[in-house]
């Protein structure tokens, strides 16, 4: 296994960082389409970059450490995916240029039956302004994926508790002709895809927010007095920013152990990214919470953007079903994890 | 804890809850307990039912509307207010305020202020902490010179609760700047917020929640009726005051609320099934109750006069509590927050503001860092 | 409930601290005996203290402070109280008195056949050199309860880990004829009763073993320098032993809560007993571990008490069925543990 | 962690694993396993097996016996060792003063020594600490006075292990007390350990076994050919021993053979029933599982010098998984005592014994809060 960065990844990953600086504001939506990164797994004969599992992760890592206020894994990674494994051209080319917007939601919650599809949708991550959605519905042909224009559907923003943008929907349309992108076993397998994709980048993202979380840490300490000593004197408010750069890089470690192992289709690959992504949750939380504990007072203020990193840490900790479930997934496989 | 209870105390605590429950309105314990932002008439209904019922100033003295209960009957009421999720009287008011003018005021001052503050008719806030100000309270600059019988206040004030809503404020001014130690030279006054040149600017917390604010003052001009106590001897109010924060530190009437609900939910139908039956929620579950009656028992033995055995001297009980009761009701926000992650939509939204604004109790009101600090000097001796 | 202690335990601890002491070394059997602390639960019309619950929570805790060498759970308070309960007037005076040694042991092993009982046991604390022992045996009458001669066994002393005297029994001999203490509901509730007083002890021993860790602690850290600093200038370590000592106060509360609730007759005193020894055996566990620690090299030799301070939490913190049982049983249960 | 292997790699790693299987005896590898002591037969007849087959000194020169692996064969090599719960080659000859002799000795002296000390024919150990200079070596004061051609020594060191089975010593003497500096003047020296003046002190340790001890020297006479290196510059020495000393620091391996026989003892029938039927062992089981495998990835960036991306800097590494490697070594331990507590009798005793002294683990070698100290400064810039 070559642990090298590629020369296409080292380039998406500067192109994020420059989008997503770890200081400073990050890129609108305009911007970030401008730059192309709406093409990030657009296949390339479809104009896209043709990016994978570990172009995911480097871009992901840096949309969290940059703390990104555009939900790229929502609006790009997953439909960029399930636009090319359902063989949709020309959108996929709509949404690389910038042109179309997309949005994804992999958890069920529309219903198609009499021709007409329907459902209540919340907290749908990008789907305020966005064109289309991409998503799941269950009905007499079992579960199909369907690519739904929004402009039939009551969309009301209602943003994350982070600030991330999203929307609750509302839907009882017919269902276009051309709505079916897979059924049957198509349909799962592209669902599956899109999780796992879903996953890797949730996990890549806290890696890079919890990195922020230290940084932040890291600058601050040394900048601020209390009782005449600067706060990086009190050494154990340094062990303790120490133990949080330790937990940052093992979910650094884990979550691009995951994108290898699913890179190289590893047997084990599927439960190194539920492991990877229970790491993200535990660890990242822990990051945050002590990351706002060493800023005091104004850990809990949005002046300082420790307090953004600390939504941000939190949202993401809440993916996948949460650690109770993670947990139990894990510790209830026979199978070794260790290989 | 029920067996630790006399009979009497049993039918006390049994009493208040009652009482507590059949007359605060349902709508108000309910947006508490899934920590709903509250709006000020929320506060302003809650204390003025409560202030009819004799439940808003139990501890002040008897004649301005006090009960002269015991520590335990105090603790038992404190307890189940939490326990029932009623928004709280405004401790601005009755814990700080209220006392100092009940023992430092003039005759004038307790007539005009203390009923209505009681009720809520006055809302106030406390202006103390300062930029440079914070755990180090005694190195505050805000300026208060002398004008006439009066003073003209210039300066800033920050992490003031409520500012926006407040009618008058309480603080401490450096009334002499050359006085040879921080301590001297401190004034205690009181205010109108609607004074002019008194500017109030939202600070935005991680909880989107406006709660804490900004002060500035630019020749804020107040009259010699401000004055409370004697003029430079502030910190001895202030001393007064803070010691008086320390009752019921812990808070573990809220962890209790929150245990409540998290078994309530929890027995719901979910999105994932039934939480309830989650081993590993249960686990969680379970691990706080245990934490939860430790700290409870050490608690009481403080509040019966028994903590030498447990705590080496009384006086360490209050950094302990406050220390694990904090860990606690952070523990039981961040339980719930996992709780509701599977069900999303505005019960998360809720949960997570809770979650995130609770990271406040390890860091205001002397960090547990600073707390630790004092135990290691006073009860270990380092 | 009154929360001030007893003129009769304050004596019974005064006592227990004389011969435990929190320094120096700690009493022979013969001293205990002599002292007359074997007659701790032996009733008083029977010669002995009469002790209860709470009196046992001050002795096993004074016995943990001072690293007490004599099992006095295992062979007084036990013994003691099964002897009481079973009318055994003339042995529970021999056993006040001194002058008999008797073990008790609470767990299945040995089996009443043909007239014979036999069995092999081990990790039977206490029953080195004891006249007497005390054990439950299956057999066709169900389990009975038996007072045991071991001069007719073969008794191997096999100290436990941690020092304490202990044997292991092989058993194969005629049932005496008045061998029989308890059977049926008489022999469970006695079973019952001493169960409760040895997880009592246990729970009570450990808080003060705890202690005993952080007064060792704190009288080290001020001694030890390193690189010209004494220990007790960083802070870091002086923010983990302020943890410690919350921790060993937890542990003194909960079980005293428990020797409280079960004195009471409280209907949760069952559950508060189990909730004290989870407590007990994860809080001292994690007290021992950081005071070796704070302790640096010096923590892992013999040369100082902490290093037996922290074998006898290793081995208290297994008591029970351990901590995984524990767990498990008091997250099953399913009426709230908060009254 | 098998897919981030060339196939290359993976073949290598079978290969070693087959012949530590089928050479190294059982009996010893489950001594080893169980944390059973070990006799100082039993660490020979490791050695001399492993030499035999050229697994004893792979990373010395290749005229001493060195293999030129690669660091990740190097790395898979010893992650094999202890995966199979090989009794390692003897540390204070393999790692310590064989390639300091090799790279510092004179040719009479690796003539002398280097292969029988490969072969375990002597057995070495390490005068390094004093009472007063454990963590701060270069505080040492124990003194090598000229006489002669040679020194005499007086003084003592500690925490010497295996002193008791030792034939030689090499360690840090202070030849000039008037030396500038504290890193100078000291010179490192080879002596038998029979000669007269060195007394041998058991130290008791809380896992009840002799490992190690103090020596006293008193008018030691060494002669000219003690010295390796050159006089007074003995820090020289120390600072590449110490620095080999960075292998492997992590000790993943140990964990995985734990990890190993946990499941194994999980699946029997215990006392309470089968352990994996037990949803909090599985439970915690699962959790160290995800923590050996994020540790691991660490170590397989640090080795394939992709370190920079997660440590900042490459150098960090060591540190870091010297911290987590300790952590999990030791939190396997304590599963292992839980797994065994209600089994009691020998086996546990023996995890006990495992787990009291594995404490050790995160106090030798720079404890981990000099570890902690080293990152703040050097990889957070505090």
């Amino acid at each position: 296994m070559d642990f090298e960065i590629s020369e296409e990844d080292r380039m998406l990953a500067d192109l994020a960082e420059r989008l997503f600086p770890p200081q400073g504001t990050s890129a609108d939506a305009a911007t970030v389409a401008e730059a192309g990164l709406y093409a990030l797994t657009v296949p390339e004969d479809a104009g896209g970059f043709g990016g994978g599992l570990l172009s995911v992760w480097h871009v992901a890592r840096a949309a969290g450490r940059g703390l990104a206020g555009v939900p790229l894994t929502q609006t790009a990674i997953l439909p960029g995916a399930l636009l090319a494994a359902s063989g949709q051209d020309t959108l996929a080319q709509g949404l690389a240029a910038g042109e179309a917007r997309v949005a994804a939601c992999l958890d069920p919650g529309l219903t198609v039956a009499g021709g007409r599809v329907s459902g209540q949708l919340s907290d749908i991550v990008g789907a305020e302004g966005a064109d289309w959605l991409i998503a799941p519905a269950d009905g007499p042909e079992g579960r199909q994926l369907l690519l739904l224009p929004l402009g039939g559907a009551d969309v009301t923003p209602a943003p994350l508790f982070d600030g991330t943008p999203a929307a609750r929907i509302a839907m009882d349309m017919d269902l276009p002709g051309d709505a079916v992108l897979a059924g049957g076993n198509a349909a799962e397998d592209a669902l599956t895809l899109a999780r796992r994709l879903l996953w890797l980048a949730v996990a890549a993202e806290t890696a890079g927010a919890a990195e922020a979380a230290v940084a932040e840490t890291a600058a601050y300490l040394p900048d601020r007095k209390q009782f005449g000593q600067r706060l990086a004197d009190f050494q154990a408010l340094r062990h303790r920013l120490v133990d949080m750069m330790i937990a940052a890089q093992e979910i650094h470690a884990m979550s691009l152990h995951a994108a290898m192992a699913l890179g190289a289709g590893a047997v084990d690959a599927d439960v190194v990214l539920e492991a990877a992504l229970l790491k993200a949750a535990l660890a990242g939380r822990r990051v945050g919470q002590e990351a706002v504990q060493l800023h005091g007072g104004v850990g809990v203020t949005q002046e300082y953007r420790i307090s953004r990193v600390f939504q941000r840490l939190t949202r993401l900790g809440l993916a996948a079903g949460g650690v109770s479930g993670l947990t139990q997934r894990l510790a209830g496989r026979e199978a070794r994890l260790l290989g | 804890m029920h067996h630790l209870l006399t009979d009497e105390d049993r039918r006390f605590r049994d009493e208040i809850a009652e009482t507590l429950r059949a007359e605060i309105p349902q709508t108000l314990r309910d947006k508490m307990r899934r920590d709903i932002e509250l709006e000020r008439e929320d506060f302003v209904e809650s204390q003025r039912i409560l202030n009819r019922l004799g439940l808003a100033v139990p501890h002040w003295p008897a004649e301005w509307g006090g009960r002269d209960w015991t520590p335990i009957q105090r603790h038992l009421y404190l307890e189940q207010m939490q326990v029932n999720a009623v928004p709280p009287p405004l401790p601005f008011n009755v814990d700080m305020v209220g006392p100092v003018l009940a023992r430092f005021g003039t005759d004038a001052q307790k007539e005009k202020f203390l009923k209505p503050t009681a009720n809520l008719d006055i809302w106030w806030c406390q202006g103390f902490s300062e930029p440079n100000a914070g755990s180090d309270l005694a190195s505050l600059v805000t300026r208060a010179e002398r004008r006439g019988d009066g003073w003209v206040l210039n300066g800033q004030k920050t992490w003031t609760s409520y500012a926006h809503h407040a009618d008058w404020m309480f603080g401490l001014f450096r009334t002499d700047p050359q006085a040879p130690k921080k301590q001297m030279g401190i004034s205690f006054l009181v205010f109108p917020m609607d004074t002019p040149g008194i500017e109030v600017r939202e600070i935005e917390t991680s909880d989107g929640r406006h709660e804490v604010n900004e002060v500035f003052f630019s020749d804020v001009e107040v009259g010699a009726d401000a004055l409370v106590g004697e003029e430079n001897r502030g910190w001895d109010v202030a001393k007064f005051l803070l010691g008086n924060e320390r009752h019921n530190i812990a808070g573990l009437g809220w962890v209790k609320m929150r245990l409540n609900l998290l078994r309530e939910l929890a027995e719901r139908d979910g999105p994932t099934g039934r939480l309830w039956d989650d081993p590993e929620f249960r686990r969680r579950f379970a691990q706080l109750e245990v934490d939860t009656r430790a700290v409870d028992m050490l608690q009481m033995l403080a509040l019966t006069g028994q903590a030498a055995g447990a705590f080496g001297a009384p006086d360490h009980a209050a950094s302990v509590l406050k220390i694990r009761g904090s860990e606690l009701q952070q523990a039981t926000t961040e339980l719930l927050l996992d709780a509701l992650g599977p069900v999303g939509g505005p019960e998360l939204a809720d949960a997570a503001a809770g979650y995130m604004s609770f990271r406040k109790l390890s860091i205001y009101g002397g960090s547990n860092e600073i707390q630790r600090e004092i135990l290691a000097k006073a009860a270990l001796g380092l």
